[in-house]
């Protein structure tokens, strides 16, 4: 009964560390090709954009300190509004209410609602995270419905049987259940939250990623373009990784 | 004696803005009784919006704009010309492509111009190019447009300074600029919410002399300042020249009535009077 | 006491899975049901605890219609319920983690609960590293643990070989006897219907209807099923059931 | 047996019905009175946007349609690579080759790309549907490819006890069991494509609802703005009517 | 013929399933196991059909080793391992499609097996609505409709009846009679062993080893369970899994 999975594990380990390796490598070449083919400055080669990317690491890494910030902040707010709203269209009076709301506002384009955003929590901070987290709020929550639509109604029987109360349901079968869906759409979210920071930095502010790239490519200074592309990268690349651990803990048993 | 006026004002990256920064970086404005805050904006829609719903209170930027919001219902006001009032102060320019046969503007009838319809960028274009039938292609991104006319995707493109220094730099051929007429073409204006006080605008409008005086008499110093807030590409950044950033002043109504009727020819805008939207105080 | 009044059931899709079906248990008895594949024990037992809704008659548990879960009802599913989420541990405690009892109180249970079915070793496994016999008794031990005074158990061990399940019976002999809960019983196992149930109830194939009940005053006793008297009530209900011997 | 869902199905409707004219109903409401309250040029009220609208309709819905055309095309152009590829992952041969691909790749801002596109693609529609498929591609294979690791190995020892090749298992099983999260997928996608269309219609074209927005944010033109984006959302809303639909038929099982 | 070498199982976790199991069974035979549950019967059956391998040992199929999954044996999981996404009808066919049988030969035999099986007018339901027993069946005709030379049975009829089970264990001694498949069936219901099992293997507690294989030469007659041989056997059979008579 006890784990041996350490060998096993390292195994693994090794294999998936060769898999980044080797398609870092393939990313890399590729792009040194198409660099060298289409012999453009708005596609510099791979080596000159990682030496300018060292040098600028020092202020670049102020720059991903606050996106970072900005980017968590708001998919926790997000998160904590879109899940509890997701799960509880698993009931059909709760989806009956929520559900045309969803249909209704998902397709807007929530990036033209900027003005309106500015013109309720001003230019700061509030509004680039108010966007960013809107975004977000309805990605999820379309994820966590669809999700929690689709519980089986087997175990919510199984644990009414026990006497279960709706919050009993929710915290031992809707949200266990919808776990591995949620963590799907907070994967998606690192990007979509990620390729909102344009917008959000691009307004009353000369800090975060996203201004850097937005100004690196206004001034067409590409190598600093793709130095800030690399940096959001691996920022995104961070947070997976993390997600990725909160996965293998939460989600044993799959 | 005076209690101290806050007001924000926004910006965007480009050479317009110096003064204002150097006001704000040399306590100028505290010296004028004013606090004020300068806010970096990337584009002049995120600007806009945050002009509309009063999270600014003042910026610069076109006389066009102008117009366009005062005809959406925006209280705004034009205090002072910015740049333009002379040819030379002049931003813009037609470039073609590194591949293309165009050298001069009449070789580009019938050719894909990329501009940004609706905005100063087409009147600019309107004003260069008269009588030469184009073909406008619309790309509102600037930095996108400069890399579609880099690549020889489209014949030619409009762009502003630096980067049209910058894509020239890179084999682009410039065939025209507003620079090159006898009389300025486009211009860039200081603008107020209308509820700022005049005593307000006077104050800042001092300062703003005041910056202008400290940069002219000594742009040595401000070279750098310039090629920053001015977002001058590198590989020009040393020839790039800087202008002589003048005075403040009232806006002509010459130049606005050209932006006004081009306007209301497209249908951007019914008739927005001049002195409803132009203030001068003095 | 719990009544059955008429009860029948049309499901959604149209199929008519029992028919005016009435009968009652005493308090404190085993009450065994056998029946058919497909006629409707299953769905009978899910009304009885209140999840299931029939389209005609009612249940009533003291003079109280059954309308939704009662505290005092535990039910063991035909397929388990476990969560694949949960370990075993996780599993059989659940029940007493919804009805708030102290840590010390479910701990307790829970451990006295693995030891007795067999499952030491495998408190942190999750269901889907259990073999099926496994499974079953994980969803005995959860509604054991419940201390129930009324039990629905749907074919609660069929898919435990002869010598485990003859152990559960026993165990679940000992359990009547100390607490006297009120015991329904699925099963296709007509020894074991009879073991236990002193009543039991046979039903006709799909729809369900009362095909007759028999009276087996001998149930109930482990050594029952050494006596003359179960092989002989073994072979009436076979007799019913159509089975020639 | 026979199906007697007529009239439950009918009274379903019905309250289906009643939810979306009761929350749209809300959201009007909500709308007017901010617009009210903040009383800005930026929020005009609703029946002006919606007078505005209809006269606009004739011309609008041209602008519709090039759009519905664009965003399609992508979809379908990101479905047919990224489903593939996300159920090929349910292999773990295949997983460690491609997700370390997904994990370099998905969080980068691929709108930034948008100059690297145009050099390779062009300004014409092309470059447009690829920039739209390209985000859209790297959404749905995340879902696709964590839905496919999900699969319990129990159906797959089921099926490949009766002799099924892998060709097989992605068809009776990794694919059905996808299907509800490939669903979902999808409905996000809907309003991701939304989202993009912005850039993709923000160059080389005149035509497309979010050339439509764009200009009239720049021209500061808001009932105008808000009727395209009431376009948009009806655009959306319409696209997941058909997924609802599309669901409805090929989950039945659920 | 079908020989298991010394095989064992330790799953990821560390669980020691079956320990150094070795037996034969000849072609066309029926071969009963029996064991505690846990004991790794599942898992033995599993590494019979090719689709776990064993940690130990190999098991060899007319004297090839077992490595991956062959056409002319069916499995009948103890799950039953029916895909929710498919009605009955497409469950049952799903084997015949994969191997490419004409649709004419599909139709005609899930036809005739769905008659056979007593699953008439449930062709187009999903197995969440079906009861129990009615999904084994599914199970159980899905297999049978491979027409495989080697069935492998993991307690194909413990969801069913008494009289349904005698039903189909009837139909499969007939087709048993027809076909003469090898067949390798894990029961734990000890009649069933004994009526079906020319051969029994006898399994321990986990780790499962064998603890005895018994000869039953009557056994695979529908007859065989009314003779006094039957009987014998059964109490013999107790006698060896540790129930007292
Ligand atoms: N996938 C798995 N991973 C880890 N352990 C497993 C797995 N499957 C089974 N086991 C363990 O292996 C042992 C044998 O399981 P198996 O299912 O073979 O037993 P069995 O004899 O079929 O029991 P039953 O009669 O209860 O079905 C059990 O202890 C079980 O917990
Ligand atoms: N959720 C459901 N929806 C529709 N029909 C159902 C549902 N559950 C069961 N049925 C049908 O109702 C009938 C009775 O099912 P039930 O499960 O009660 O039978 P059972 O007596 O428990 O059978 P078994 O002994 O095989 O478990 C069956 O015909 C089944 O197909
Ligand atoms: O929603 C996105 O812009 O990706
Ligand atoms: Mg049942
Ligand atoms: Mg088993």
């Amino acid at each position: 009964m006890s784990g041996d999975k350490g060998d096993s594990g390292n195994r693994r380990l090794i294999a998936e560390f060769k898999g980044y390796f080797l398609s870092a490598l393939t990313i890399i070449t590729v792009w040194s090709l198409t660099s060298y083919i289409v012999s453009s400055p708005a596609l510099p080669q791979p080596f000159e954009v990682v030496i300018y990317f060292l040098i600028k690491l020092p202020e670049l890494s102020k720059h991903v300190a606050v996106s970072l910030f900005r980017v968590v902040y708001s998919i926790i707010l997000a998160l904590s509004i879109s899940i509890p709203l997701g799960l509880m269209c698993f009931k059909d009076s709760a989806d009956r209410i929520i559900s045309p709301f969803i249909f209704l506002l998902y397709p807007i384009p929530h990036i033209v609602l900027l003005p309106l955003i500015i013109l309720l929590f001003g230019i700061g901070d509030a509004s680039k995270i108010f966007l960013i987290a809107m975004i977000l709020f309805f990605q999820i929550l379309v994820t966590t419905r669809d999700s929690a639509r689709n519980i089986s109604e087997y175990y919510i029987l199984s644990l009414k049987s026990l006497g279960a109360s709706d919050w009993d349901v929710y915290r031992h079968v809707v949200f266990p259940a919808s776990l591995p869906r949620i963590l799907t759409a907070m994967r998606i979210s690192v990007g979509t939250a990620i390729a909102v920071l344009f917008f959000a930095e691009s307004f009353a502010t000369t800090t975060g990623l996203g201004y850097v790239i937005m100004d690196a490519w206004s001034r067409a200074d590409y190598k600093s373009l793709y130095a800030g592309i690399i940096s959001m990268a691996l920022l995104g690349f961070s947070m997976y990784i993390v997600l990725e651990i909160i996965e293998k803990r939460l989600c044993r048993w799959v | 004696t005076q209690e101290k006026k806050t007001l924000k004002i926004g910006i965007l990256p480009i050479e317009d803005s110096l003064p204002i920064v150097v006001a704000d970086e040399e306590k100028i404005f505290e010296k004028y009784g004013l606090d004020v805050e300068v806010v970096t904006f990337q584009s002049a829609l995120e600007r806009d919006s945050a002009f509309t719903s009063a999270s600014i209170d003042g910026m610069i930027t076109d006389p066009l704009d102008v117009i366009l919001l005062k005809n959406s219902g925006v209280d705004v006001k034009i205090v002072s010309l910015c740049l333009g009032k002379t040819p030379s102060e002049g931003v813009f320019a037609v470039l073609a492509s590194p591949n293309s046969q165009i050298e001069k503007p009449e070789d580009l009838a019938g050719k894909q111009v990329a501009i940004s319809k609706n905005t100063i960028i087409e009147f600019v274009t309107d004003m260069m190019l008269r009588d030469i039938p184009i073909e406008k292609i619309e790309i509102k991104k600037i930095p996108l447009r400069m890399q579609a006319l880099l690549d020889n995707k489209v014949d030619a493109a409009v762009l502003p300074e630096p980067l049209a220094s910058f894509a020239e730099s890179k084999g682009a051929k410039r065939t025209i600029s507003d620079a090159d007429f006898d009389k300025s073409i486009s211009q860039t204006v200081i603008v107020m919410k209308g509820d700022v006080d005049t005593d307000t605008v006077k104050r800042f409008l001092k300062a703003y002399d005041e910056a202008v005086e400290q940069i002219n008499s000594n742009p040595s110093k401000y070279r750098s300042k310039f090629i920053e807030i001015a977002r001058v590409p590198q590989d020009i950044a040393e020839k790039y020249n800087m202008p002589l950033y003048p005075k403040s002043q009232k806006f002509p109504k010459e130049f606005y009535d050209r932006y006004l009727e081009w306007a209301m020819e497209k249908g951007l805008a019914k008739e927005v009077p001049y002195e409803n939207v132009v203030e001068w105080v003095d | 006491m719990i009544e059955a009044r008429n009860i029948s059931k049309i499901y959604e899709n149209g199929v008519k899975a029992i028919e005016s079906i009435s009968f009652e248990v005493e308090k404190g008895e085993i009450c065994s049901i056998i029946g058919p594949s497909g006629c409707g024990k299953s769905t009978l037992l899910l009304i009885f605890s209140g999840l299931l809704e029939p389209t005609g008659g009612e249940v009533l548990i003291d003079g109280k219609i059954v309308n939704s879960v009662r505290k005092d009802v535990a039910l063991i599913l035909q397929d388990y319920g476990l969560f694949p989420w949960k370990t075993v541990r996780e599993n059989i405690a659940i029940g007493l983690k919804i009805q708030k009892y102290p840590k010390d109180e479910i701990d307790n249970r829970v451990k006295f609960l693995i030891r007795k079915l067999g499952l030491e070793g495998f408190e942190n496994s999750y269901p889907k590293h259990l073999s099926g016999g496994m499974r079953q008794r994980v969803a005995f031990a959860r509604a054991l643990a419940m201390k129930p005074s009324i039990l629905l158990m749907d074919e609660p061990f069929s898919s435990l070989d002869a010598l485990s399940r003859e152990r559960l019976q026993n165990f679940l002999i000992k359990i009547w006897q100390e607490t006297s809960a009120t015991i329904l019983l699925v099963t296709h196992n007509i020894e074991e219907a009879v073991l236990l149930g002193k009543k039991i109830v046979v039903l006709t194939e799909r729809p369900g209807r009362v095909k007759r009940i028999v009276k087996n005053e001998g149930a109930g006793r482990v050594e029952y099923r050494y006596e003359e008297g179960f092989f002989e009530k073994c072979r009436e209900i076979r007799e019913i059931v159509g089975i020639e011997d």
